[in-house]
């Protein structure tokens, strides 16, 4: 490949693209807290982070964290607090989005983080929830990254952790959900946005150097794609130089 | 064990609880990062109740994944709730509210998964507004590690503090780790750092690094090789077997368990200053 | 206003509320000394949500009285409650849950008086447990007194603080009263004395002394006799009257108040120094 | 009265019999806070007071308090935080007892601060219940302080501001309230006490230089005595010194 960014530069791009300024994000770890970043560097320099723990950011961390309760996340914090007081922002409608990830997501934007199989007697037991259905449930906007693969984005999860737009339509609404639900996917392919009166996810862009045809086969579902389907766009200089700058081992590059 | 999510773990009870030999406990906690996967593999555990449970560094618990999907070393009962809303069963615990209404949950099946939730609609609402309705949680004891404490238990917290306050009051019983034993008056000079005080104390215990591998704010930073190497060697139960025999039943007590650490637990040991800017609580 | 009770009451705010002539207020709080009885005499309110209005050193507010027994200047309408079931109403709007289930106002009249409050029985348990149905509560806007704040609102606030910090989440919009504004390091030196960051508060004004005349730890002590004084003056409504044109309307802003108040003030203000001990927030 | 002390003084002191070492104790200000102190002082060096703005202190403040909120009371306080921490202390079984007072009491020991007259129209407003009824439903034993006057201590209080024992009997029970309720009503003539199977208010002691008849005639309902009426033991010598030790300024004393 001739481009000088990577597959996961590009994903943590995407994602910061899809951070206003001024908005205020459950951040979570790894890839979103580097695109969190880099929406600072770039369009958002407003933006505030919120971790479930109970802590809230404006600049990011300067050590490289694995956890939100790793000390370079509190030293300088703007609000180091419980976890009920910082998911509170969620209910108070105080939060325009949230980054989560999963093992499996359906064409309705369900996530599952708990089990596969039944959940009396599960195949895999995954690690559960942590407070993603909370963030899921009550933030404006939500932001999903996963991996692009058949057995995980499937027609049907086994589980619901965290609801997208349930079976669809106004069916999230129904359920007394406050929250906007899924807003995009982003895939190490392609981004896919919720679409049309069912809600049902649609393929919205294709990465650099991949097909509609190979996303469409590596999709547990009939994947339709909506009009204006086109190229992800490819990071811009300034996108790049803030993610070099934040990501200077190179972490992220291969 | 673990209110506080990833940080002040209490895993020196953790450690003492295997030793002993305890068995059939409910491991209460959202988060607690490998603490929970360390009992389940020493055959403590009958019952977990709470939102995650793994390795915040590796992902899966290999020995929870062992016994919820196989029963080894024995089946566990799994309690499923999200972080909020096992928040609020112990907000409820603690402020004596038998139960209290919930939607961040709404639409996930932890209420079908969780027989002890109950589904119910918003009474003051004319429109059929769906809650979710969950019964106060109250664990028998809740073990703090904390930066700070005097001897009476009255103790000083900082940092992000999860859902500490809230599962040590609903608790019928509270144990105090402290990293530092300090004079009455300093934990006195600034009341509003207490998270809970001395009398609702039962004990409280020095144990420095009783947090040893999750970090405590501006005392210990996090280990996270440690959390990698217990991922990669426990993916069996032998190897769990030999991990554990290692670091935790070949062991006296927790100072045998620094001492094994030596020069690796100095090296997490946090030296710089960052001190609060001080508060006046004068009077006159 | 008033959500801490008797210390940090937004007195700055009550007068000025006076002076723009507002209507129809609802005053939400759980005590706040005499400053709902000067909003009540100067008819700015139509309604009291709280647990106690009066003159905590005086005993009754004259004009409450006046205004629930003779609708003078006008009839108020008083939806009670006690102070922890206001505590609940406020924890529901904070924390998105439509109701809360409280116990602690079974058995008062309280459940009748206040008509949004609802009986029912707790789902969870066999026998015919009592339990009463609070709605959430939201005001509009909170005001906050606090000690110091950075010029975004990340604010500081040390001593007790009763309902501060639900009612501040549950609220539309919040104002924060800084005694004193300070560098954006001084707050984010200590995060966890933090009650409310930046990116929530709506407003931050610097006004020295708005609690005047009750207390703010550290910084200024009680006017016991300025509370001694408005229960003498106030005892029919022209002493009110020229009370308050004296001390609120004939004055244009706190810093006149603050200039008429002049070495009396400076008597309140702590000079003597008892700071706490430092948190070390350092991450290596 | 060649008696060395007020009736003031005898009321605090008889409250400060109430208390028991290590307990925990919802305090108030003025004549309660003046028994806690002479409690600590004497046979309670280990009781604790809780005030409802969110404070908790070992020793008393050293400085006059005119509301819990004063700077005196923070001051080397064991814990300051909210209302609904401290008040949650109740509702977890950890307070032993409450102070309260109150504009009316009845026989069943109910308490009225908030209404004289119907609620709707009241002849009286009376500021109203602050944090009395979560005390009075929740703490093992209420400490009532009373002024004893016919129209204060009535057959039927207008308005249940602080539930006592309601209609009598076991009704505070049914009602679901989990407190022990009113264990004593401490007044300037007597101290009465619940007793028998309607937990009625009777008289337990009258005071030195009151007479039984006497508080008959200032009590609203037909105050029965309980088997071993007797006097009030008069304050001691410790006890005395205790609360001159509190009093410098013998506010208490006249």
């Amino acid at each position: 490949m001739p481009e000088n960014y990577s597959t996961q530069e590009l994903m943590i791009i995407a994602a910061a693209r899809e951070i206003n300024d001024y908005e205020r994000i459950f951040v979570g770890m790894r890839l979103p807290i580097t695109a969190y970043g880099v929406a600072r560097l770039t369009h958002a320099p407003n933006a505030v982070g919120l971790f479930e723990s109970g802590v809230s950011r404006y600049e990011p961390a300067k050590d490289m964290l694995y956890t939100m309760c790793d000390g370079p996340n509190q030293l300088g914090a703007a609000w180091t607090t419980g976890l009920i007081q910082i998911m509170g922002l969620l209910s108070g409608g105080r939060v325009h989005a949230g980054f989560i990830g999963g093992a499996e997501i359906d064409r309705y934007g369900n996530i599952n983080t708990s089990y596969i199989g039944d959940f009396d007697d599960p195949d895999v037991k995954l690690p559960g929830s942590g407070g993603a259905p909370d963030i899921a449930s009550m933030a404006e906007r939500l932001i999903v990254i996963m991996n692009h693969k058949k057995h995980r984005l499937v027609k049907k999860v086994d589980y619901i952790t965290s609801p997208g737009f349930l079976g669809g339509g106004n069916e999230r609404k129904m359920a007394g959900l406050i929250g906007g639900g899924p807003a995009v996917v982003i895939t190490d392919r392609a981004i896919l946005r919720p679409y049309g009166p069912e809600n049902e996810l649609h393929l919205a862009a294709y990465h650099p150097n991949h097909t509609v045809q190979e996303i469409l086969k590596n999709t547990g579902w009939d994947l339709k794609s909506i009009p204006d389907v086109h190229e992800t766009a490819s990071p811009t200089k300034v996108e790049l130089e803030a993610l070099h700058q934040i990501d200077k081992d190179g972490f992220w590059r291969t | 064990m673990g209110a506080a999510l990833e940080n002040a773990i209490p895993f020196a009870v953790t450690h003492e609880l295997i030793r002993q030999g305890l068995q059939n406990l409910n491991m209460i906690a959202p988060i607690s990062d490998i603490s929970t996967d360390m009992l389940i593999g020493s055959g403590c555990v009958k019952t977990v109740t709470g939102a995650w449970v793994g390795n915040v560094s590796g992902g899966m618990g290999h020995n929870y994944r062992r016994a919820a999907e196989k029963g080894i070393p024995n089946s566990i009962k799994i309690n499923d709730y999200s972080n909020f809303s096992i928040g609020m069963a112990f907000f409820a615990g603690a402020y004596g509210l038998p139960y209290i209404p919930v939607k961040s949950i709404l639409g996930s099946d932890i209420t079908k998964s969780n027989p002890s939730i109950k589904m119910s609609t918003n009474p003051f609402s004319d429109e059929l507004e769906p809650v979710a309705l969950v019964p106060a949680l109250k664990p028998d004891i809740a073990f703090l590690v904390v930066q700070r404490s005097d001897h009476f238990g009255n103790s000083h917290i900082w940092g992000s503090t999860g859902l500490t306050q809230e599962a040590s009051i609903a608790a019928e019983k509270i144990i105090v780790l402290a990293d530092e034993i300090v004079e009455p008056e300093v934990i006195a000079s600034d009341p509003s750092r207490v998270l809970i005080p001395g009398f609702g104390v039962n004990a409280v215990c020095h144990v420095p690094a009783a947090c040893h591998p999750s970090p405590l704010i501006g005392r210990w930073k996090r280990d996270h090789e440690f959390f990698h190497n217990y991922h990669q060697e426990t993916r069996d139960l032998a190897g769990f077997e030999t991990w554990c025999d290692q670091w935790v039943r070949h062991l006296p007590d927790h100072e045998a368990y620094r001492s094994k650490l030596g020069d690796r637990l100095e090296s997490l040991r946090i030296i710089g200053d960052a001190p609060s800017a001080p508060a006046n609580y004068a009077a006159e």
